[in-house]
């Protein structure tokens, strides 16, 4: 039985499972790094270990120190957080090794998803469609011709061995491939000690869609309905929602039937998600994230399970405590993610609240935002009965929301928020470049003007 | 006044009358302040000092701290003798203590000869990153 | 159409009434006095008007300079949110005659609902239980005696004309009558300008339940369910609930149907709520409230419905948009009262957040509390699927929540949740006092020991 | 401000009879003292009055205040010449202008006599609580 839970993690995911253990009467050790001596997670946990400089890899990437953290604390169970070593199997392993419980899947399972090519193959395999491409590794640059001549330009390369938008180059013709091919590896290998490239057809105007999956002990696999992830920027998630505006009921039953199919091939067990890219009615299978992910709130908001907390019943053996057909599916669910455009002390912080409003943030009045770690402040998410209503009480948020002291992106959210696009619900993935890029070149007027 | 440097701020503060002065700009707070003896030179409060693994502070004991998590051990094995005794002296990469970390027996060596003044870690106790186990003196 | 609202009030609950015009796209108009010009209030709305000084007589309960600003900065209604004129019949009025909306019920039937004793005779003419006692107010403290006699000790004195908890006198038997009336007598007429008073059999071990309503222009009524708001101090609400824990469905029911009675019955029209105290699964009509309650995001939460925006759609003439079947009550939601018990100045306030937490507040760091007005400073509400959820959720909100500079009521509230009482839902409005007597015995016997 | 250096406000201090002086510019801020001069009076700054429908600021003009929130009128009907004019002076009693509020005429009186100095509020135009409608100078 889990009492006690180390969170290998910061900002405000560490608050957000720090909560889920109050509410299940968890004692929490929090770990920090010397940057982080003054967050709240340090002060909210029941008890706090340093564990190591600034630098990720000497702190939160630094596996020993947390794994000995957490049995010298006596705690049962490490919980990852998202980042960081949340996705790394070895540190699953090592943890499952020292016999505490790591809170996600399986070692064997991150490792396994963690392959892009294994995870793609398997998909398909079982009949989920998958974006046309190579089916492994390419061997070298003519290999990549000639499989984008097979599929058609544009193609994507994509790194074999991570994702974050690292090694991925889009390529519009032929004589664009070899300077590509040379920096796409180049980068995969500087980021993931792994040159490997694979070729996709590059699917231009698609959006980002993934379905939320919680699987038990016992084989039990159900889904929480999908999020639309489509509004990014550089492959970082910028709005999230739930449900997805463009999905009609069809393609959702599809969609959710092919996650729940392939957790139940690998065994997965655990909270995750599988990723699509949705074109046309038509979507193709992505990746597998074997993690809590930042943008978990939305699916929360629209089915009221508390999904950390099921992460940790389900890493205690404990079957669902539901079934698909009891999860009910409500009204819909927005989330906005305040970034810091710069570093610097927040001199004064007024949150935002009231009725249909969640905040779950670890910043307040006077907390220094350092240049270590990611740059998000805080998510603000709203839950109400109808898109167009989340929408209103989202710009009412972000509107009266105070940080001063320093830039965030506050400005541009309310920006997208506004746009015909988002409004009707009819965009992709370029949506946030193109609203830069109209705003740019309007500014570039007004200073010709 | 950005490039105002301390030598022209005390300057002009010595060919005053004045008794005190304070001046805050981008790069630096000063305050200066004048008894009812004229002679002396005003006094610049040292800023914050960097931590680091050997907190430094002048006249005062070297502190070596913590670079892992783990268990702190005086001695090579419970029935052995301690590394280290209060009062002796060390030299350089003789082991002070054991940090035991994932099973792993790790000696935490001196990067100086030095003079045990205090243990400050606890036998058998956890033990943090940067936490103070030792209190010594250079020699 | 109602495009603009002029807000007459102040703190949280103005915010809250600013909150759904921005939902709304409908502009909002702040009135303040001279002690609230730094308010969170006035910094919100669209524009704000100084009506005049600190004290409440000089500006928020100064009808003509609120109307007059109404008017000069071209408002279609008034919002009077809760306390100051919201239940005042001739503001009501004078709202209409200036060609304003009142967003409330019509100033006829405030004025109907204020008289308490015709309140009691129209719930009791229609079949509602009441509680026995005088049927009007009591000529002489003779009159009293026999109607004490006739219902049998111990019985309460109420103030004919108000609430409040002012005029209350509890009378356990003949020997205390003449001073208690006395005193009620004086206390009444200091308070409300009328010493008359009623008697009532004392219902010692009960509990305060309401119903809250919206009902349209359109003789459409309907319920969102019941609160429970035992936990009181002096008659002050502290701690309120939805559903009630101690409810039986068919008493629900009985209960939830006799409130849409009354209304029907006196044609109501807007938000409102219909008091009722009750003891071993029967109840007792207390009193209507023709206003939104400060605790109304407890049915909000459980309902999904925001009852400021249906305010304004009723007050707009338009009819309810869901049926009594539409409205579908889930889980369970649960509010606190976090006030002030000294004034002074907030030096840092850092909220609670995550997860099923709502706050409506007003405060924030370097805020400072006066002596003005009420000492609310925040609702913390929560809405999970399950009371004793809520109530662990609740607890580590309250743990989280920072509020420093200034002595608040949240230890007591924590201790409240902690009672057993109340963890088993069997208490009732005595609850608090117990907690507290309990409380200083046991300091007293620490300051001896 | 900008270009005044260090050299110059002590070169300017040493020259007043001040016994401090501080200093706040966009790069700076600057404090200076003088002590042992026992002969100078201390300068202390205006701190802030306190808030009454007559403003009252030694040796400068009072200010009259809207008592109430209504519409600003200086004259009696649209056709009518104003109450008061700038220059014109005012026994105690004599009417200012109308505020109108709630179709009621609102006459405000001068509590003084007085000296009408400027107008500050405008004709027709909406006057909350508080705020200032006349510049006068006392009698």
């Amino acid at each position: 039985m889990i009492r006690s839970i180390l969170i290998a993690n910061r900002g405000e995911i560490a608050l957000r499972i720090i909560r889920a253990c109050r509410d299940l009467g968890i004692r929490s050790v929090a770990v920090y790094s010397n940057a982080d001596v003054d967050s709240l997670h340090v002060k909210m946990a029941d008890e706090a270990v340093c564990i190591g400089g600034p630098t990720p890899a000497d702190s939160y990437l630094n596996g020993s120190n947390i794994i000995t953290a957490a049995c010298l604390t006596r705690c049962d169970a490490i919980h990852p957080g998202v980042g960081f070593l949340s996705e790394n199997s070895r540190f699953a392993k090592a943890t499952e090794n020292s016999g505490l419980i790591f809170i996600g899947p399986d070692s064997e399972t991150i490792a396994l998803m963690g392959d892009k090519i294994e995870a793609k193959r398997i998909a398909k395999a079982i009949g989920v469609p998958t974006t046309i491409g190579s089916e492994g590794p390419l061997a070298d640059m003519q290999t990549a011709l000639s499989y984008a001549e097979a599929v058609g330009y544009p193609v994507i390369l994509k790194a074999a061995a991570g994702g974050g938008g690292r090694g991925m180059r889009i390529i519009e013709n032929r004589s664009q491939m070899p300077e590509m091919f040379a920096a796409a590896t180049k980068e995969a290998l500087s980021y993931f000690a792994d040159g490997n490239l694979l070729l996709e057809k590059f699917i231009g105007n698609a959006r980002h869609v993934e379905v939320q999956l919680l699987a038990d002990s016992f084989g039990n696999v159900i889904h929480l309905g999908e999020r639309d992830c489509s509004v990014q920027h550089h492959h970082q998630k910028l709005i999230e929602e739930s449900p997805c505006a463009a999905l009609d009921e069809k393609t959702k039953v599809r969609m959710t039937d092919a996650a729940i199919e392939i957790f139940k091939h690998i065994g997965y067990r655990g909270a995750g998600t599988v990723e699509f890219l949705l074109y046309n009615d038509e979507f193709y299978f992505m990746e597998v994230n074997t993690r809590l992910q930042v943008e978990h709130p939305v699916s929360e908001m629209v089915c009221g399970i508390d999904i950390v907390q099921q992460q940790i019943h389900i890493a205690d053996k404990e079957a669902l405590p539901f079934s698909q057909e009891e999860v009910t599916l409500t009204g819909h669910a927005l989330e906005c993610r305040i970034n810091a455009l710069s570093p610097g002390k927040i001199e004064n912080y007024i949150p935002c609240g009231g009725p249909w409003v969640r905040i779950d943030s670890h910043i307040y009045s006077h907390y220094s935002i350092g240049c270590h770690y990611d740059h998000l402040l805080a998510k603000i998410i709203v839950h109400t009965s109808h898109r167009n209503h989340s929408i209103r009480v989202m710009k009412r948020a972000l509107q009266e929301l105070v940080i001063e002291g320093i830039v965030t992106n506050r400005d541009q959210q309310l920006q997208v928020l506004d746009t015909m696009q988002f409004k009707t619900g009819q965009f992709s993935t370029n949506l946030f470049d193109q609203v830069m890029s109209v705003q740019k070149s309007q500014t570039r007027k007004k200073a010709y003007a | 006044m950005d490039s105002l440097d301390l030598h022209t701020i005390i300057e002009e503060f010595e060919h005053s009358t004045l008794s005190e002065l304070e001046l805050q700009c981008a790069s630096y707070t000063v305050k200066l302040k004048r008894a009812n003896e004229p002679n002396l030179p005003p006094v610049v409060p040292p800023s914050q000092q960097p931590v680091a693994n050997h907190r430094v502070t002048e006249n005062s004991p070297d502190i070596i701290e913590s670079p892992l998590v783990g268990t702190f051990y005086l001695t090579p094995s419970p029935d052995a003798p301690p590394f280290i005794e209060v009062g002796r002296t060390i030299a350089t990469g003789d082991v002070l203590c054991i940090i035991e970390a994932m099973k792993m027996m790790n000696q935490l060596q001196a990067e100086f000869p030095c003079e045990i003044v205090k243990v400050l870690a606890k036998q058998g106790a956890m033990v943090e990153f940067g936490q103070p186990l030792f209190e010594v003196r250079r020699i």
